[in-house]
């Protein structure tokens, strides 16, 4: 049996860092109303900025997370001020499209910059496993497991207390409403996306650690962010945490259970699933999904 | 404004207009070669799978982000069909088509009742999930190694049809679409359609049974995008799942409709001609940052004209105002 | 409502669109290149897209058979001495599009096309190559389905995908003391790696190892972890991957994550790759690769000289170790030449007779053509990653050093 | 005139969660009544027009529509038993022409033309019937107030309803702007049309009711001529709270009872009560 807990704490560090993956996209779909196909490229670009940091200025990854956090934060505030906003209140596939455009650009940019090497942020201690019982921990996913929940709860912590968080609810809820109380609204979308990529890029760092990466990977982080943000309910960042925990556990068992090719089938039948009898989500009401747009 | 035409040719000018472009399309392929018989296939290949996803996500406004499911279906049932039961090709597209307007059906049901942004995320849930079950059927379809369609030798049931074969045969279907299209579009129902994009339950309220036209519109969309699948197989003798199923075609379909004009006839036909000579242009001239350049492209397309082409210049002609600012202001925070 | 009268102004569009931007059939014809003192061959290869690092590599390949026929004068076609010009295209690592591109080549009139990276793309290139009666010489599609199919145009220079893991279960039995007994072999769910397991399952059988059930994961898995932890109960003595460099490192990270401690490790394309000991540093020391060519490999020709002096080129050029990918890539480009000097013309038919005709010596192998088009005869070589170099240790005659072994300091 | 009513309600009801938005409410309307329904914001006007339409399915209770069982139902099936209605948030089909949003109810309306031409010769009629013939080719999104809540009114008309619905058509408009909408109305009860007028202007209630159901808080609280349940104590209580009540009815102790004439009578106020600030004691 030990080899089915392996595969459950494994299942659920990996969760924890896909959490974090999503909890960005589904905080910019909750939030903003739009669905942000550029997402895997920011976490590609954090995992790149990590390995950058470290490999020329030695910088240990999980230190230069936060540089590579600030620089995300500039990038997206920027990206949502002078495009997405442009096109902000149109129909879903609008925003989708010009997300679309921004991926292609990352993507083949990261290409042409940091060629399409497969890179991975070695560090001497990652690989090293704690040992409990039979059961082994590896220290670089579980630091990444840790950080995740950590950043995401004090990302709640952050949303529910301080006058930033309060204006991206309430921005999120009504935005008509948030205007008349004197919020700037553009600004608060741009620091909402920046905040995003900022996650994304942290998440990106900790994936360069524990996995290996390269440009084409982008789409990937895209598509899972897409189920746990469902799964979760969007804009719910427990829901997001849930989420993640739960494709971590489906893929763990999946691949335990059953042959190794059918894991990824389970994450998506388990995204149909919820969608058809709980569309917000599995952790309560998703709050932002009945609000007037102006 | 009405022109000077009288009002029984100024109906029938456009059908004429459009059959005499179709027919004089037929010829076209004598006079190239081979190389580009092949490219302009696959515009109408593209063609007709921006006209059938026209049909869901731009009149009935339901952006269906899985229409590679049906691509996807037609191409392995054909696979199937002539590989293992060694069916005639002609025989397989139909029947493909059937079974993926069958699953439309059968996944619409459901996935109908979901609007929005949570429909587009349920179809690209099914796709994923459906390119997933046939990676893992592995005696029927090949699994991950794909699958060889025989068309050498004596298992070859139906003949090779070489570049020219497939280009009539994606132009037949460019033209089934189109004629689909126009049908809908100046009938009863794609007044019913139009009316439950607008606005559900108004249309609900006039009589309309909206969940059952939209699972036929569902279905005849499958239908067509099944159809052109079994013939990109065909075409391509091997076939991948991860190709089959490859989101990216969807992504092109949403692209040349939204940028072409959807909802309407001409929309998706500039838009999926304007693109595959862009991108085509793009790769011969800068092959190593061609898709950065597409990219940045329909972030500008997006932009300059969210409502898309044709209807950029249907409301410019009826407004005489043809500035492009009016548009970048339209969706703006 | 919206008249269709659009309907009729879009299909005359779509008319006058498709004749303008094609030309018309008179320009583009005739076998211009040979005229201007240029031999134009065609590559398409993956510049973007999910194999854009291999198909980087290929391209490098390519780049170096020119300035090296070049630098010796260019090709003697008869009495004439042409000017190699390698036309690249990227076909965005998918295979229709690769197949499209051959045919635009062939329109250009090139007739002589460089394969693309992997065997979908060959696979699909292949198949219009035949029709379009042009020659193709392969240089990284070893999927012996291609070369199961009747074709008669297409020359691979690659030993055949049913080598790539055998050779590494044949080298573990000949070299390794104490001889391991348990084998199991983790396969990434594409044709390619599922005939390279299916290759090794059936040498390790016949050399007497116990075998396991093979375990099968999706193609380009980052998380091998369920494949792992299925296999870990029976604790194998050898881990064979048959994989691309994605999944092969997840292999070697995740069983020193998860505590498998094998003898040993073996995978195929991933350890010859110059990424794999960048991304797992010291857990790279003790992995067996199997590759198709090594800096140690016997045989010269007069234009890259020998393997050594190949490797010191692609140093020198793109300042990174040379790696199978390059060495293949440089080999097909090779075989081209020396069967149009053979032919004394550039003409499709004429070459395609020499190139099956073909028995030459190169830096990369011998290059020789069975009836299908397979270099079936070419050994593969086995090197284990040592402190961080490759190092040849199979078969015994091009050998640079011993196999340590257990590969693993466990 | 049969006997059975065009629209019967038996103990109709739903609950959201907790709160039920529209409790136990029996009804029964005969043909060709005017039924006024009024109530303060929020007491299940719209609700009890939604379950009657299917656009809402009861939690409890029953529908019949000229006795036969709809409950339930579908709305385009209930709109096919020729039930119409208009949204009281007008809801055109933006896209289309006014005349064409008019003949979208045509073709799929119980009459079901299918054949373009009739339909839009059909709808010219409606739009002519309800005052807005010119306004045929423009796009509903340019159409003013007033005319917007005519197309919703011809639009309802194109089903040749028996039964029609009207959820505040009056909301909104100046006095100006009322008046024409009464004479339509008047017109449809004098060819014999059952209407269920949904308002909040007394005036018009008054104006065109044969009937009027009050209800409050989900719940039938009276039903009966306009003239005594607009009088009512408790259903000024209910509109106006129990304060102004109270006052209302200490002012009418202090003087000798004059005769309860129209003018005098301690009325709900003629304005609109639906945007006056109404205070309900705390």
């Amino acid at each position: 049996m030990s080899g089915f807990f392996q595969a459950t704490i494994y299942g659920l560090l990996q969760g924890g860092l896909l959490a974090l993956v999503a909890v960005g996209f589904s905080l910019v779909w909750g939030v903003m109303n739009v669905v942000n196909l550029s997402h895997g490229a920011f976490v590609v670009l954090g995992a790149y900025l990590g390995w950058q940091l470290h490999s020329s200025l030695g910088l240990d990854p999980f230190l230069g997370m936060i540089l590579v956090a600030a620089v995300l934060f500039c990038l997206g505030y920027a990206v949502q001020r002078l495009l997405i906003n442009l096109v902000v209140n149109g129909p879903i596939f609008i925003t989708l499209l010009l997300t679309f455009g921004l991926e292609l650009l990352l993507v083949q940019g990261m290409n042409i910059v940091f060629t399409a090497n497969y890179q991975s942020i070695t560090t001497s201690y990652a690989g090293n496993a704690v040992i409990v019982g039979d059961i082994q921990l590896p220290l670089g996913r579980l630091l990444a497991f840790a950080l995740a929940v950590v950043i995401t709860v004090a990302l709640v912590r952050v949303m529910s207390r301080t006058r930033v968080g309060m204006s991206i609810m309430a921005t999120g809820m009504d935005r008509g409403a948030a205007r008349l109380m004197g919020i700037r609204a553009r600004h608060v979308y741009a620091v909402t996306f920046g905040l995003a990529t900022a996650l994304a890029g942290m998440a990106g760092t900790m994936v360069g650690v524990v996995d290996t990466f390269n440009p084409a990977a982008a789409g990937r982080f895209t598509l899972l962010s897409f189920v746990i943000a469902v799964l979760g309910g969007l804009g719910n960042m427990y829901g997001a945490l849930v989420g993640g925990m739960l494709m971590g556990l489906v893929q763990a068992w999946g691949g335990y259970f059953l042959p190794g090719t059918w894991v990824n089938a389970l994450a998506f039948l388990l995204l149909v699933v919820v969608l058809i009898f709980r569309p917000s989500g599995l952790v309560g009401k998703a709050f932002y999904s009945a609000r007037l747009e102006v | 404004m009405a022109p000077t035409l009288s009002p029984a040719w100024r109906q029938r000018w456009p059908w004429a207009a459009g059959i005499l472009a179709v027919a004089a399309a037929f010829g076209l392929q004598t006079q190239l070669y081979s190389g580009q018989v092949r490219t302009i296939g696959t515009i109408f290949m593209f063609v007709a799978l921006a006209l059938s996803w026209n049909l869901i996500g731009g009149y009935t406004g339901y952006a269906s982000f899985g229409q590679v499911v049906f691509f996807g279906l037609g191409g392995y049932v054909t696979a199937a069909l002539m590989t293992h039961a060694h069916w005639s090709f002609w025989l397989a597209l139909p029947v493909s088509g059937l079974l993926a307007a069958g699953y439309g059906a059968l996944i619409g049901i459901p996935l109908l009742r979901l609007r929005g942004h949570y429909f587009a995320v349920a179809t690209l849930g099914v796709a994923e999930g459906t390119r997933e079950i046939v990676t893992n059927l592995p005696d029927l379809t090949g699994g991950g190694g794909g699958i060889t369609l025989p068309t050498v030798g004596a298992a070859a049931s139906t003949k090779y049809l070489g570049n020219d074969g497939f280009y009539l045969v994606f132009l037949v279907l460019a033209a089934l679409c189109l004629l689909v299209t126009a049908l809908v579009s100046r009938s009863k129902f794609g007044f019913a359609l139009r009316a439950i994009h607008q606005d559900e339950d108004a249309a609900a309220a006039v009589g309309i049974n909206t969940t059952r036209t939209k699972v036929l519109t569902f279905a005849l969309s499958g239908f067509l995008t099944g159809l052109v699948g079994a013939t990109y197989a065909f075409q391509q003798v091997t076939i991948y799942p991860e190709r089959l199923f490859d989101v990216e075609l969807t992504v092109l379909m949403v692209v040349m409709v939204v940028i072409g004009g959807s909802g309407t006839v001409l929309g998706p036909i500039l838009g999926a001609i304007g693109l595959q000579f862009l991108s085509e242009w793009l790769r011969q001239n800068y092959t190593t940052i061609h898709t950065l350049l597409l990219g940045a492209i329909i972030i500008a397309a997006v932009i300059l004209l969210p409502q898309g082409l044709v209807n950029y210049l249907r409301e410019a002609r009826r407004n005489g105002d043809y500035s492009l600012l009016a548009n970048v202001r339209r969706y703006r925070l | 409502m919206k008249t269709p009268r659009y309907l009729a102004t879009a299909s005359v569009v779509t008319l006058a669109l498709s004749l303008s931007a094609c030309g018309s059939k008179g320009d583009a014809g005739g076998d211009a290149g040979a005229a201007a003192g240029v031999l134009n061959l065609g590559a398409s290869v993956s510049l973007t897209g999910k194999l854009a690092r291999e198909g980087t590599l290929t391209q490098e390949g390519y780049q170096l058979c020119q300035d090296k026929v070049n630098a010796k004068g260019g090709v003697k076609v008869g009495d004439k001495t042409l000017k190699l010009d390698i036309k690249y295209q990227d076909d965005t690592s998918k295979p229709d599009t690769a197949a499209q591109l051959v045919d635009q080549f062939n329109d250009q009139g090139i007739k002589l096309i460089l394969g693309s990276y992997g065997s979908a793309n060959t696979e699909a290139q292949a198949a219009v190559i035949e029709r379009n009666n042009q020659v193709m010489v392969d240089s990284s599609g070893a999927d012996n389905n291609i070369f199961a199919k009747g074709y008669k145009r297409t020359f691979g220079v690659l030993s055949p995908a049913t080598e790539y893991a055998a050779s590494i279960v044949k080298a573990i039995a000949e070299l390794a003391t104490p001889k391991p007994t348990s084998v199991v072999v983790l396969s990434a769910d594409d044709g390619f790696s599922k005939r390279a397991a299916d290759g090794a399952v059936k040498a390790a059988k016949d050399l007497g190892f116990t075998v396991l059930e093979t375990q099968y994961f999706p193609n380009g898995a980052t998380d091998v972890s369920s494949a792992l932890n299925k296999i870990k109960g029976s604790n194998p003595q050898v881990i064979i991957g048959s994989v691309h460099l994605a999944e092969g490192v997840a292999i070697v990270k995740q069983s020193k994550e998860l505590g498998i401690k094998p003898q040993g490790f073996g995978e195929t394309v991933a350890p010859p790759t110059p990424d794999f000991v960048t991304t797992l540093g010291a857990d790279a020391n003790g992995v067996l690769g199997s590759s198709q060519w090594t800096k140690s490999a016997s045989g010269k020709d007069d234009y890259f000289g020998t393997a050594m002096q190949y490797e010191a080129d692609i140093q020198a050029k793109f300042k990174h170790e040379a790696g199978y990918h390059n060495a293949e890539a440089s080999a097909a480009c090779l075989a081209f030449v020396l069967a149009i000097q053979k032919a004394g013309s550039t003409e499709a038919d004429k070459v395609r007779d020499a190139l099956a005709a073909l028995d030459a010596p190169s830096f990369f192998a011998q290059l020789k053509f069975d009836a299908t088009g397979q270099n079936s005869t070419k050994p593969m070589s086995v090197i284990q990653i040592q402190n961080g170099k490759m190092v040849t240790v199979w078969p015994k005659d091009s050998a640079e050093g011993k196999l340590i072994w257990p590969g693993l300091a466990s | 005139m049969s006997a059975t009513p065009v629209l019967e309600t038996r103990g109709l009801g739903i609950r959201f969660g907790g709160l039920k938005a529209v409790d136990d409410v029996d009804l029964q309307v005969p043909e060709g009544q005017t039924l006024g329904v009024i109530g303060p914001n929020g007491a299940g006007k719209s609700t009890f027009i939604n379950l009657v339409t299917g656009h809402l399915r009861p939690t409890s209770g029953q529908v019949l529509v000229d006795g036969q069982d709809l409950t339930g139902a579908k709305p385009w099936v209930i709109a096919k038993a020729r039930v119409a209605r208009t949204f009281q948030i007008v809801k055109p089909f933006r896209g289309m022409t006014v005349r064409e949003n008019v003949a979208v109810g045509v073709m799929y309306g119980p009459d079901g033309m299918t054949r373009m031409g009739p339909a839009l010769h059909r709808a010219d009629e409606v739009l002519e019937q309800v005052g807005l013939g010119a306004a045929a080719g423009r796009s509903p999104g340019e159409l003013s107030v007033a005319d917007a809540r005519r197309l919703e009114f011809a639009k309802a008309l194109a089903l040749s309803p028996r039964l029609l619905l009207l959820d505040e058509v009056m909301a909104g408009l100046r006095p100006g702007e009322i008046e024409p909408s009464l004479q339509l109305i008047r017109d449809l009860k004098a060819q014999g049309m059952t209407i269920i007028v949904v308002e909040h202007v007394m005036k018009a209630i008054l104006a065109v009711s044969d009937q009027v159901l009050v209800l409050n808080a989900g719940q039938r609280l009276m039903l009966g001529p306009p003239r005594d349940v607009l009088s009512d104590p408790t259903v000024i209580e209910a509109y106006l709270g129990h304060k102004y009540a109270a006052r209302q009815a200490a002012a009418q102790a202090a003087q000798p009872t004059p005769s309860p004439s129209a003018g005098a009578a301690p009325t709900l106020p003629a304005a609109s009560a639906g945007s006056e600030e109404v205070s309900p004691d705390a």
